[in-house]
């Protein structure tokens, strides 16, 4: 039986993963098309699967209820409820489903304006934590002054890049706009770019670790 | 009136949402219950249709294959039971089996070759492209874990972290920037649906 | 001495004044407008040049990739781009790549009306429909339509259009404008467009993608709009007035409290202010 | 046979594969043990589980509203988070911290997040501490994601909130939320364009790829070890393409061709 929770599993990854590559790297029809059948189950296996997270949210909602009966979790456990009624429903049986005027009105008063909210409050809270890191100089203990080159380093291409593209600043700070320019395209691409080839490296290792059957993750774990 | 309806409905959740930026309350656990509520939805309906769509038309025109990927999206399930939980394991792993060889490919390329290629070519296009290969080549040296960072290599490394943090900084204000527009849209939805309609305007 | 927990509620309570004073300075300019010049940069003039210096009777194609919820950062960029066209007179293909596109692109032309450039459908502009196209898929696009669509938005044959009657792959496509969400999605119209069809190609996207846009520009692409500023900046070179003026200017107020909240912070350990 | 342009591809493969199969037959010898330096917000991370503790307070664990991706290009990330909660799990077992996990909205990614969770537990000897009810799902995006998160770091508190995976624009408000309701933030994420967020919001950060090998130190597998080895026999080759395409640049050859390879 063992061999069923772990070889043939293992087995089975590396097999797809193999041909995957063959397919990218060679001119064989035949990877090309398995890789084609494998991408194509892809979205069917993912969206099956939907309603396990469906089971995972009440169920965690309707634990916390029973361990304490307030309000605050008596509203999370009816409202996504009552919401997802509403939603679902108006999807299923009104005619023309998600194209319908009234699933319309509901996504974009609802669905898509609160969708733009979040990028909205990421203002804020970005704007609290900069305000509380780019700091040039702090005072240490003993009342010396400390200056930190790296928080002036992200402090300097932050700034910079945001006094860039403020229409205030274009006019009253001639030549922000240049500059602006040339720290997006001098010392960030520099930096970013090390990052991106270091990460991928990495990726990578994981990757060869995964189709070798050496990934505790994928292996191991029942 | 609808649209007034509408907008009044959109503000109030938008406000409901920034509440929690001032502290803690029931309107952001009503209007986040109800959010998420709408969100499973979608995406359940969604899925439907793309199970539909992508299992259910081929299978009835005859392409039985696509009964394989049902079946392992059904197995997903076994997760529930904890004797049959191992059965999960099928699918998972032909999902990763399909993201690895994708990703390995994608990345050799895209993400190593062609960005070295890149900056060695920027080294011949003047100063600039002078400092873009002096910020890969230290940068890069931050990321060497088998030595400690002391002696030259410590010199590349501290060089290197300047041009990370620089990069921060400047990933930092493009979404700082972007962030803000968002904010503005929202007031200018609560303007141009809510108070301006209401108001006759 | 404060404790831990008291030094962050004051911090949390400074935060939440300069939130406030962020949000009053970006409502005052959307109720009384400031005006500020904008001054417009290279790559947006160059976008915008790229458009009117077309020939007579040319024909535009835009890969429409919009998401709804992203609209904020790009309604102005495309307003001010549909009237540039409209106004000389292009033909335009319209080929949505992502689920909201073809919402959003209707929403959009409903709000230009391109009949009142005296367009028609079918004739003068045509919308393919949403098809999840990716990179293999902006590929096969250029080499051919009909691979990929074979019908329009409204379930007509391609070949029934007249507008799509002869064209069917790049050689009928004198310029597209690539319209992407994912910074990294500008590198398929480079690849996949520029680079085996030296078709030319401008560029709209968020602002946060504009870094990585900048790189192929001017080379391989001719322009580009990243993000509202930009939008704002195209309604001012192309004379098309929109929702960009005003965002603008909201931005200007907006983020004061925040630049002065910066300055302070880093003035303070010299005044002898407690951390 | 072999597609054309993906020929230096393949030589970095053969590379990166060759290392895998010298360092993984290293590991056969139980007291090889490899030189990694030291990453200094692993000791942080246990720091926080005991600060947890201490305040009695819950330990939290992300890995990003859209981290559950297991068949795009991120996966590695997928999986080296996978590694985190391992960790994670084994030190709340030790330390006696209740864990909770917040689920990214791939639901595909739940049986082997709830896998990982449930095992680790188990080898650490706790299976009862494993409580379904404290793996959190909230639907679709990044919008519900934080909001769930933000209103479960109000409702049971937070002590120590550990982020590693893919993260996209959800970090800026579940960080920034922990740290105003007195959590301790440590983590990191492998998409550079995020990492800023995770700089500027975290007490303790992990830049960019230090994930990967942050995650094999805390694993003690000697394969993940191995692994920081392998990296390091591709960043040797990222050196030596970079210095001989420069030398051979200078002399005037066409190296953006011969990379085209």
């Amino acid at each position: 039986m063992a061999v069923f929770r772990r070889e043939i599993p293992t087995a089975v990854l590396s097999f797809i993963g193999i041909v995957i590559l063959l397919a990218f790297f060679t001119t064989f029809d035949i990877f090309e098309t398995l890789d084609g059948v494998f991408t194509s189950w892809i979205p069917v296996v993912s969206a099956v699967s939907v309603g396990l997270g469906l089971i995972y949210m009440i169920y965690a909602q309707y634990m916390n209820y029973q361990r304490d009966k307030n309000l605050n979790n008596m509203i999370y456990l009816v409202v996504p409820l009552i919401f997802f009624a509403i939603f679902f429903g108006t999807a299923m049986l009104v005619p023309g489903n998600i194209s319908s005027d009234a699933y319309q009105w509901l996504y974009f008063h609802i669905y898509q304006n609160v969708g733009g909210v979040i990028y909205a409050v990421m203002f804020f809270t970005l704007a609290s934590s900069a305000i509380r890191t780019m700091r040039l100089v702090t005072k240490d203990p003993a009342g010396g002054y400390q200056f930190r080159l790296e928080a002036a380093a992200l402090m300097f291409g932050g700034l910079i890049y945001t006094l860039r593209q403020i229409p205030l600043f274009q006019v009253y700070l001639p030549g922000i706009v240049g500059f602006g320019e040339l720290i997006m395209l001098v010392p960030n691409v520099g930096g970013g770019r090390a990052a991106v080839i270091a990460a991928a490296l990495a990726a990578i290792t994981v990757g060869i670790r995964t189709l070798w059957g050496k990934e505790r993750t994928t292996t191991e774990v029942d | 009136m609808a649209s007034v309806i509408g907008g009044f409905i959109g503000t109030l959740f938008i406000i409901s949402v920034m509440s929690m930026l001032w502290k803690d309350n029931v309107f952001f656990r009503f209007g986040q219950a109800a959010i998420m509520g709408a969100s499973v939805a979608h995406y359940t309906f969604m899925n439907f249709q793309s199970v539909h769509t992508n299992a259910i038309k081929p299978i009835l025109a005859g392409n039985v294959l696509f009964i394989i990927p049902v079946i392992l999206g059904l197995l997903m399930y076994a997760r529930l039971s904890s004797d049959l939980s191992w059965l999960a394991k099928y699918p998972t792993n032909v999902l990763v089996g399909v993201g690895t060889g994708v990703m390995i490919a994608g990345t050799l390329r895209g993400q190593i070759i062609d960005q070295i290629k890149q900056t060695i070519l920027d080294a011949f296009t003047g100063f600039n492209g002078i400092i873009i290969f002096i910020g890969v080549v230290t940068a890069f040296s931050f990321f060497i874990f088998t030595r400690e960072h002391t002696g030259a290599l410590g010199t590349s490394v501290k060089i290197g972290r300047v041009f990370l943090m620089i990069s921060l900084g400047a990933n930092f204000s493009g979404e700082l920037v972007w962030y803000l527009t968002q904010m503005i849209g929202r007031l200018m939805y609560i303007l141009n649906e809510f108070i301006w309609p209401l108001l006759g305007a | 001495m404060a404790t831990a927990r008291e030094r962050l509620a004051k911090a949390t309570r400074f935060y939440q004044i300069i939130w406030a004073l962020c949000l009053i300075g970006m409502f005052i300019p959307l109720i009384s407008p400031l005006g500020l010049p904008v001054t417009v940069s290279e790559p947006v003039k160059d976008y915008y040049n790229s458009i009117v210096e077309l020939p007579e009777g040319s024909v535009i194609a835009v890969s429409f990739g919009a998401s709804a919820s992203l609209l904020d950062e790009q309604e102005a960029q495309f307003l001010a781009t549909w009237k540039t066209i409209f106004k000389n007179g292009y033909k335009v293909i319209f080929y949505c790549s992502t689920e909201d596109a073809s919402i959003v692109i209707n929403n959009e032309l409903d709000e230009v009306v391109p009949e009142s450039f005296g367009y028609t459908y079918g004739e003068d502009y045509v919308i393919l429909p949403y098809s999840p196209l990716g990179e293999a898929g902006q590929a096969a696009f250029a080499q051919s339509i009909r691979s990929i669509y074979s019908t329009d938005i409204n379930g007509d044959p391609l070949n029934s259009i007249p507008l799509m009657q002869d064209i069917d792959n790049h050689e009928g496509i004198d310029l597209l404008i690539y319209q992407y969400t994912s910074c990294t999605d500008i590198e398929w119209a480079v690849r996949q467009w520029v680079v085996p069809y030296k078709t030319a190609v401008i560029a709209t996207t968020l602002g946060c993608c504009g870094p990585m846009a900048a790189p192929y520009y001017p080379t391989q692409i001719q322009g580009f709009l990243s993000g509202s500023g930009a939008g704002t900046e195209l309604e001012v070179v192309s004379g098309n007035p929109g929702p960009g003026a005003a965002m603008s200017d909201a931005k200007n107020l907006g983020i004061l409290p925040f630049l002065a909240a910066i300055i302070w912070m880093n003035v303070k350990p010299f005044i002898g202010k407690e951390d | 046979m072999i597609k054309t342009g993906t020929y230096l591809d393949i030589v970095l493969m053969i590379v990166m594969v060759a290392a895998s199969y010298y360092y993984y037959d290293k590991t056969k010898d139980p007291n090889w043990k490899p030189f990694i330096r030291h990453i200094p917000a692993l000791d942080a991370i246990s720091e926080g589980v005991g600060k947890s503790v201490e305040e009695d307070k819950p330990v939290h664990f992300a890995m990003g509203a859209s981290g559950g991706q297991l068949y795009s290009t991120l996966v590695s990330m997928t999986l080296t988070a996978l590694a985190f909660l391992r960790y994670i799990t084994a030190l709340c077992a030790e330390y006696g911290a209740r864990l909770i996990v917040h689920m990214p909205y791939q639901t595909e990614s739940i049986p082997i997040i709830e896998g990982t969770a449930r095992e680790g537990f188990a080898f650490a000897g706790k299976p009862e501490m494993y409580r379904r009810d404290d793996m959190r799902y909230y639907g679709r995006g990044a919008l519900t994601w934080t909001q769930g998160v933000t209103m479960s770091y109000a409702e049971e508190g937070v002590g120590l909130n550990l982020s590693i995976g893919i993260f996209y624009s959800d970090c800026p408000i579940s960080l920034e939320m922990a740290h105003i309701m007195g959590g301790m933030n440590v983590g990191g994420t492998g998409r550079w364009i995020m990492v800023y967020a995770f700089a500027m919001m975290c007490d303790y950060v992990f830049l960019g790829e230090e994930i990967y090998a942050a995650a094999a130190q805390v694993s003690e597998d000697p394969a993940m070890l191995s692994g920081i080895l392998i990296e390091e026999v591709g960043k040797f080759f990222v050196y030596i393409l970079l210095i001989v395409g420069t030398l051979l640049a200078a002399v005037g050859l066409d190296v953006g061709a011969l990379l085209s390879l």
